[in-house]
């Protein structure tokens, strides 16, 4: 398991890094394609399969669509960035940041005595019907909060994005 | 892969572990992937001769006996072709494109069970997967579009994502019926709950009203004749695979009708019984007759399409969209309440026709409500 | 199974820190939100891996990130929207030019 | 007598309106003013007429006064009044007679001047002035009228302005007698000032009536106060009678039309001044007697003989005949002026009447023999002129007769008269005064023979005979020149003054008549026997005298004398006060402007900025700056936000890490 | 239920399945299969379709009816036809092309040279299996691979032939001579001064004898010795054109028509083909360079450079250009 975890985590974190330092947005997408591919192979390596197909479901298939919309509707068609620099204008304060967290974070994980604690058991199977049941009894009132969120950013999202159109 | 496991084992114990295990995993996926290829070859072949035959002409008769062998001078010619990239291209998203096409199309024939016990991955959450990996093509025929810097590319591309998009709701909706009936995610379980005479699905009312909308998101999932409005070749050229030639271009079609016949799969499973028939249970050659009953059933599923190929005129954008979300939409969520008045009706007959009303009502209502959808007689701008 | 929870923990600090660092060099808003993305996943990967090494019965974790991939979904939705209008009025989406609310 | 005096008034009144109505006419309206001139005249002779005969009848002088209230103002009432006594009414007879001939010889002298209205206006107005000082019974009242007067020559020399030295000419006679009028003036204030009125008689406390009380107190220099008034009333009489010092401004006024010569400084104006010492001899004589007079009187005495012998020694040298006429008129003033200082109240006044008539007379003729000669002045260019204006001739002849003092005519009686006083009063005076008799008989015979002697010297024009309206008043003149010398033993008597006998009266009469015949005997000597050929040729009399001749000729340059002295002195002073207003006066303006100034940019500047700007507005900009500089913190750029929040995790972290 | 949503969808199934179904019954006849399986089946073209030119006999190859007179070269638009007059040893032409190349490549089949040919030398052909190897030798089609008999001509366009055979009469070299002109007026032969001369001499003799035509031409001689000049007439002009004979060579029409008019000597610098290239006939061209209504002097086609040069030189000389 541990070429699996090391491969698969390699893989998503380079395509977390390319996701950020690409200069083609569309590219951009791809990394993140990828890096999202990676965290549903996590899934199903954590035995939460329905997890992984929702990851790919949501993931893949609306919010990189829903991006590579985007991408393509503020900019012009080539996708490409223009020659400018894609790094913003204090760059080096971002990463210095970030890696000082990264770093930092890893020491506390390294000093806490969760580090070594390994799964025990195995899961049994059917978990995906033990989340339908969930979701129908104990967390009902979460579910319809959701449904009632999605429905306004649905709405929200159409009603910005179009706005604009009608009005010129 | 377990049972194959077991069988590796059994022939030759002398195998090492890991091997055996490395084979029990790719053995049934070669297999898979063997059969599906050459139903790709043929059904290329059936369709150009029986859309010659619909059309009053022949169909391809000079490669090989019948033209049986055209598939393959297809394939050789593809081959042979020069593979263009135009320069304003976006090479790696260029190259990408083709090979996110045909993976996810490969990736859904993971989880239909060919024969009784013969499946490539048995998923439980099976079907869900097939769906997610489906909605995953979306994003490679985007990129296609994208990348070939053409307009008529991107325009397909867009009009195609809209098209899978939007057609990609009532199909899992359709699904979820089935997912009910059956119970679980898995698509052997789901073939198994069909047994029985009248056990198939399609036999409910809602199964069939299900198995219609199924098939009509199918088709347009795929992009088949009354929906293949991504690559119409009357109006924008050749779709997102304009750009494409040689190799790049046979992927294309390959993704095309692979996916094609995988939904034809997996409607299979879910609303025509999979591998269930007379004489699938036959302990010896059981799993030989469960397969020859799946393909049947696969054929005539093919035919249908091959068949709407020929007669349906190309569907407009907006009555294609429309299609979609105003009328197999609320049909599929109807559906799904029919379905489940039948299964809490007191008895199978009761349930039977309360669903069956309860749907041609809907059927009804909302037909008349899209109405409006029926061509008027078309004014010109300028002629009085 | 064998792989401790410190590498996945790890691994989920890398990933939100390489998303963060994303989100505070890119121009670009759209890599912005790419990059909140990638810390939303790298959180709900926290989740999972806390459900699947610590409380493997209850399958509250595995909810918990069903449900934050849903609002993460809504939120990138509407972000998304939020960047179109942004740069249908200021024909750019570089995050230092849209600068309105400056004090 | 009394209903007449409340009449008096009408006698100026008349003329007055006239003059009023006349202004308003349009210049074309010649004939309709000239009307109106002359009928108020006439009817203002008649009233004249009627006064003098309302005052023929009583034996002593008898004096009537009407005097009413002008305005009054505060306590004190301006009163203004009329007289009417002989003296008033003989004056008023003579001037408004001699004064209607003078006008009807204006209307033909004046015939083609383009502004007849206007002059015919002016002359009106200067009768109305001339009888408003005659009959006025107050002092106030007598000096507007003397201003009138004043202005009325004025205006009259300076008729033709567009000529430069008539302009001149009417601006120095104003000066001159504006001089003498401030001593007049003055002895106004003083006698008002004394006499508390300047009503002359008013029932008994008139300002002559206080004549004696004046002279009891201290005036000027010594002299009691009725002295001083009387010297500064003289001062006046001179400035108007061009008597010596001021006289300089009478052969100047000759630019004026001869009419005008002839109404003005023959007859009524320069007479003024005579009347004037006349209806003030009480205050002249108070405090003195015949043995030692005032000062005024031998000051009045000495100013006259003088003026006589002085003006006649000039007239000797004059070739313009104009100005002859005018010198001789002086020294005639200086005779009646002599008279009065010696104490002949009558013989001055008789000498004022007959020599108005026939001066009035020789100047008219001289307009005559002008307008003859075609407006020729110059007496070298004329000559002959006896063939050519017969009337002129004899006419002139007269009153040259009646000036030289030749027995039959009026001359002779008042001179002798004027001679016999001034021998009573100071020898060496009568010598002088006999001697410029003389001269008066020289020039007169001279004038005569250079004129109408000889042949004609002037141009291609022959002369001719003037019209009838020129001829005929001096033929009425001439009548006068020699019938009015025969009342002059009844003047006296008529005067009401009682003059003790006179002794020496044949010797002076008798050296009176040789002196005038050897008079006429040296001009006819000089210019009878042998006329001057032509214009260029040199006065005989000149050729004799030589450079004392040109003396003569030039005035014995008091002109130049008073230009280089007075006027220089008047323009220094002046220009001494304009540098003196420009420098103090304005400086000290301009000073007190600058300091105001001054004072208010000191406070604007230590008020304004260090209390205001300096302190508040101070604070208030710190308090913005500040504000300004937390501004920028917000950025607006939402990774700057990020960034920050990460800053202070990451601090976080490190306390709590170190911790 | 008529407009039900999907009847018009299920009669379209009906249909194309039933045409399906029985496409395999009677699928022999022609009219329901109407492919042509082309190599072993040919469709019989139609009657004026054409791809590309070729040349027409009668009889024999060498009797071709094209006689090189390179209307059709100068008429193609792509320009893609070359012609090259055949001559005999001493330079005669002899009215038929040596070289006579089409262009293939560059032919875009338009007919145009069918149209204007006098001839009808060249008509269009509707064989369309053309392939060749490379783009050079084998398109361009040569003089013997462009000839093919009438009879080819009847067999694919039969009406067509059938007409021009009718339309054509036999061409026969006629020998002979041009019709005698009639004398040319004044106006053609004499410059202006000439004419005036001319009319001078007419108008001194008029009236007292008949007209003497051609009329003497009078020409100033000066007498000798004194300077007067002496009205002396000159031989009337000759006349008739013995030049008109294709045969002759340029130099030798030149020697004939050496002391003729600028016309004449125009008219003997010509091809002598009246082939109307140039739009007249010899003499007409002639006239017409002389009298200056056309200067273009490289009308004469056949005539090629020497032609050319020779009438340049003559207007030269005569001062037209």
């Amino acid at each position: 398991m541990n070429i699996v975890f090391l491969t698969l985590s390699a893989i998503m974190v380079l395509g977390a890094v390319l996701a950020v330092t690409l200069r083609n947005l569309v590219h951009c997408l791809l990394a993140l394609v990828v890096f999202f591919l990676g965290i549903a192979g996590h899934f199903f390596l954590l035995k939460a399969d329905f997890l992984g197909a929702a990851q790919i479901l949501i993931y893949i298939g609306a919010v990189a669509v829903l991006i590579l919309f985007a991408i393509m509707l503020t900019r012009n068609i080539s996708g490409t960035e223009g020659g400018r620099s894609s790094l913003g204008g204090a760059w080096w304060l971002g990463v210095g940041l970030a890696s000082s967290l990264a770093g930092m974070m890893c020491v506390f994980v390294r000093r806490s005595e969760l580090v070594t604690k390994l799964p025990y058991g195995a899961t049994e199977e059917g978990v995906v019907k033990e989340i339908g049941k969930l979701l129908v009894t104990d967390w009902v009132v979460p579910l319809e909060i959701m449904a009632v969120l999605l429905t306004a950013a649905l709405i929200g999202a159409v009603v910005i994005a179009l706005e604009e159109e009608k009005k010129r | 892969m377990d049972a194959i496991y077991q069988l590796i084992h059994d022939y030759c114990p002398t195998m090492p572990d890991w091997l055996a295990l490395a084979l029990a995993i790719l053995l049934p996926i070669a297999i898979v992937m063997g059969v599906f290829l050459t139903v790709f070859a043929l059904l290329t072949w059936v369709e150009r001769k029986a859309l010659g035959r619909i059309q009053n002409r022949r169909g391809p008769n000079r490669v090989g006996p019948v033209g049986l062998f055209q598939p393959i001078a297809d394939g050789l010619k593809l081959l042979t072709k020069e593979d263009i990239v135009p320069n304003a291209a976006d090479k790696v998203v260029h190259f990408l494109a083709p090979v996110l096409v045909v993976v996810p199309a490969f990736m859904v024939l993971a989880v239909v069970p060919v024969a009784k016990g013969f499946i490539a991955v048995d998923l439980n959450i099976g079907v869900l997967f097939a769906l997610a990996v489906s909605t995953a093509s979306v994003l490679a025929l985007f990129m296609a579009g994208w990348a070939s810097h053409n307009k008529f590319s991107l325009l397909g591309a867009m009009r195609g994502v809209a098209q899978v998009v939007s057609y990609e709701v009532p199909m899992v909706l359709a699904a979820v019926v089935v997912l009910m009936a059956s119970g679980s995610l898995s698509s052997v379980s789901i073939v198994e709950a069909q047994r029985g005479l009248t056990g198939w699905f399609v036999c409910k009312p809602w199964g069939l009203v299900g198995f219609v909308i199924f098939q009509l998101c199918a088709m347009a999932e795929v992009a088949r004749t009354p929906f293949d409005l991504p690559e119409a070749e009357s109006e924008i050229v050749a779709g997102y695979h304009t750009e494409y030639s040689g190799f790049k271009f046979a992927l294309f079609q390959m993704g095309e009708y692979v996916a094609a016949i995988t939904m034809g799969g997996i409607t299979v499973t879910m609303f025509l019984g999979g591998y269930l028939g007379p004489g699938c249970d036959l302990p010896k050659f059981g799993w030989l007759i469960s397969a020859c009953w799946f393909f049947a059933k696969l054929g005539i599923i093919v035919v249908i399409n091959i068949w709407a190929r020929g007669t349906w005129p190309r569907v407009r954008v907006d009555q294609l969209l429309g299609f979609a979300w105003k009328l197999l939409l609320p049909l599929s969520l109807v559906n799904i309440v029919a379905m489940a008045v039948w299964h809490f009706a007191p008895n199978k007959l009761v349930g039977w026709v309360e669903s069956a009303v309860l749907l041609a009502v809907a059927i009804v209502a909302l037909v008349k409500i899209n109405a409006g959808q029926t061509f008027e007689k078309r004014s010109y701008r300028f002629t009085s | 199974m064998s792989v401790p929870l410190g590498y996945y923990l790890m691994l989920g600090g890398v990933l939100f820190c390489i998303g963060l660092c994303g989100a505070l060099t890119r121009k670009n808003a759209i890599a912005v939100l790419m990059s909140i993305e990638i810390m939303f996943n790298a959180a709900i990967l926290n989740f999972v891996v806390f459900w699947y090494y610590l409380h493997n019965g209850a399958l509250t974790g595995q909810m918990f990130a069903l449900f934050a991939i849903a609002v993460a979904a809504a939120e990138s939705a509407v972000g998304l929207a939020l960047v179109i209008s942004v740069y249908r009025h200021y024909r750019s989406v570089d995050v230092d030019e849209m600068k309105a609310l400056k004090g | 007598m009394n209903e007449l005096v409340k009449q008096q008034w009408l006698i100026p009144f008349l003329p007055l309106v006239a003059a009023a109505v006349q202004s308003l006419l349009p210049r074309k309206a010649r004939k309709l003013s000239a009307g109106i001139c002359l009928t108020a005249m006439g009817a203002s002779c008649v009233l004249a007429l009627r006064a003098f005969v309302g005052t023929l009848g009583h034996h002593e002088a008898e004096r009537a006064v009407w005097n009413f209230v002008w305005f009054d103002y505060g306590t004190t009432r301006l009163q203004l009044g009329f007289i009417l006594d002989p003296m008033t009414a003989a004056m008023a007879l003579m001037v408004t007679f001699v004064g209607f001939w003078i006008f009807v010889n204006a209307t033909g002298y004046m015939s083609d001047d383009e502004n007849f209205t206007r002059f015919f206006c002016f002359l009106s107005l200067f009768a109305a002035a001339m009888l408003g000082l005659v009959v006025a019974n107050n002092l106030l009242m007598l000096f507007m009228c003397w201003e009138l007067v004043g202005l009325c020559s004025y205006l009259l020399i300076g008729f033709w302005y567009f000529k430069p030295s008539a302009a001149t000419a009417m601006k120095k006679a104003f000066i001159t007698t504006r001089i003498g009028d401030v001593g007049f003036f003055l002895g106004i204030l003083m006698l008002s000032w004394q006499a508390g009125t300047l009503n002359l008689y008013d029932g008994g406390n008139g300002a002559l009536e206080q004549a004696g009380k004046l002279a009891g107190l201290h005036g000027w220099f010594g002299w009691s106060m009725a002295t001083t008034i009387a010297v500064l009333l003289f001062i006046g009489a001179m400035g108007k009678s061009a008597q010596f010092p001021l006289h300089v401004w009478l052969p100047d006024a000759m630019e004026g039309p001869t009419p005008v010569s002839a109404l003005i400084h023959a007859a009524t104006m320069v007479a003024a001044g005579v009347f004037m010492v006349g209806r003030m001899f009480a205050l002249f004589t108070a405090g003195g007697s015949a043995e030692h007079p005032t000062f005024a009187m031998d000051m009045v005495l000495w100013v006259g003989c003088f003026t006589a012998l002085f003006s006649a020694t000039i007239a000797v040298g004059q070739f313009d005949i104009k100005r002859a006429l005018a010198y001789s008129t002086c020294s005639q003033l200086g005779f009646m002026m002599m008279a009065l200082g010696a104490g002949g109240l009558v013989p001055g006044q008789f000498h004022l009447l007959t020599h108005a008539f026939f001066k009035a007379l020789l100047f008219l003729g001289s307009g005559c023999v002008i307008i003859g000669t075609h407006h020729e002045q110059d007496m070298r260019k004329m000559g002959g002129l006896r063939k050519y204006m017969p009337i002129t001739f004899w006419c002139y002849l007269i009153g040259m007769l009646a000036l030289a003092g030749v027995p039959p005519f009026a001359g002779f009686f008042s001179k002798d008269e004027v001679l016999l006083v001034t021998f009573q009063r100071s020898k060496v005076a009568w010598g002088l005064a006999t001697f410029a008799a003389f001269l008066t008989a020289f020039y007169m015979t001279r004038q005569m023979f250079m004129v109408f002697a000889g042949k004609w010297r002037g141009g291609h024009h022959e002369p001719h005979e003037v019209r009838w309206n020129m001829w005929l008043p001096i033929a009425v003149l001439s009548v006068f020149a020699i019938g009015l010398g025969f009342f002059g033993g009844k003047y006296e008597h008529y005067l009401g003054v009682h003059e003790e006998e006179l002794h020496g009266k044949s010797l002076v009469m008798g050296l009176s008549v040789a002196v005038g015949a050897a008079g006429i005997l040296l001009g006819w000597l000089m210019y009878g026997r042998k006329t001057m050929a032509h214009a260029e040729e040199p006065d005989p009399l000149e050729v004799k005298l030589g450079a004392l001749f040109t003396c003569l000729n030039r005035k014995w340059y008091v002109d130049e004398f008073y230009d280089a002295t007075i006027i220089r002195a008047t323009m220094l002073l002046g220009e001494f006060w304009r540098v003196f207003d420009n420098r103090v006066i304005d400086g000290i303006l301009h000073g007190i402007a600058w300091t105001a100034w001054g004072v208010s940019q000191v406070v604007r500047w230590v008020g304004d900025e260090f209390v205001i700007n300096g302190g508040f507005d101070a604070g208030c900009e710190g308090v913005r700056l500040t504000g300004r500089e937390f501004a920028k913190l917000q950025t607006g750029r939402i990774q700057g936000y990020l960034r920050i929040l990460c800053l202070g995790a990451v601090i976080l972290l490190v306390i709590w890490y170190l911790k | 239920m008529s407009n039900l949503l999907g009847k018009g969808m299920i009669d379209g199934l009906v249909v194309t399945a039933k045409n399906f179904v029985t496409s395999y019954f009677d699928g022999n006849r022609k009219d329901r299969l109407f492919t042509y399986q082309y190599p072993e089946e040919r469709m019989k073209l139609p009657e004026n379709s054409r791809t590309f030119p070729f040349l027409v006999y009668d009889g024999t190859p060498d009797q071709m009816r094209c006689t090189a007179c390179k209307v059709c070269e100068t008429e193609c638009p792509p320009q893609c036809i070359y012609i090259v007059m055949e001559r005999d040893a001493n330079g005669k032409p002899l009215l038929r092309p040596r070289v006579f190349d089409i262009d293939i490549s560059v032919c875009m089949q338009c007919g145009i040279c069918a149209e204007v040919c006098p001839t009808n030398a060249i008509k269009m052909d509707c064989d369309f299996e053309r392939s060749a190897h490379g783009r050079f030798e084998t398109l361009l089609s040569h003089l013997p691979e462009l000839l093919k008999s009438n009879d080819y001509y009847h067999q694919i366009k039969s009406a067509e032939a059938t007409r021009v055979d009718a339309t054509r009469k036999p061409v026969k070299k006629a020998a002979a001579p041009a019709p005698v002109k009639p004398m040319p007026t004044p106006a053609d032969i004499l410059t202006e001064d000439e004419r005036s001369a001319w009319q001078r001499g007419c108008q001194s003799e008029i009236g007292t004898g008949p007209i003497v035509w051609p009329p003497p031409v009078v020409v100033k001689k000066k007498v000798a010795g004194t300077n007067t000049e002496q009205n002396v007439s000159a031989a009337p002009l000759p006349t008739g054109t013995p030049w008109h004979d294709s045969g002759i060579d340029i130099a030798a029409r030149m020697e004939l028509a050496k002391d003729r008019s600028l016309a004449d000597k125009l008219m003997a610098a010509m091809a002598q083909l009246d082939c109307q290239a140039c739009g007249y006939d010899c003499r007409g061209y002639a006239d017409a360079l002389a009298s200056g209504t056309n200067s273009d002097f490289t009308l004469c086609t056949p005539g090629e450079e020497e032609t050319k040069n020779m009438l340049e030189k003559l207007l030269k000389e005569a001062g037209k250009l």
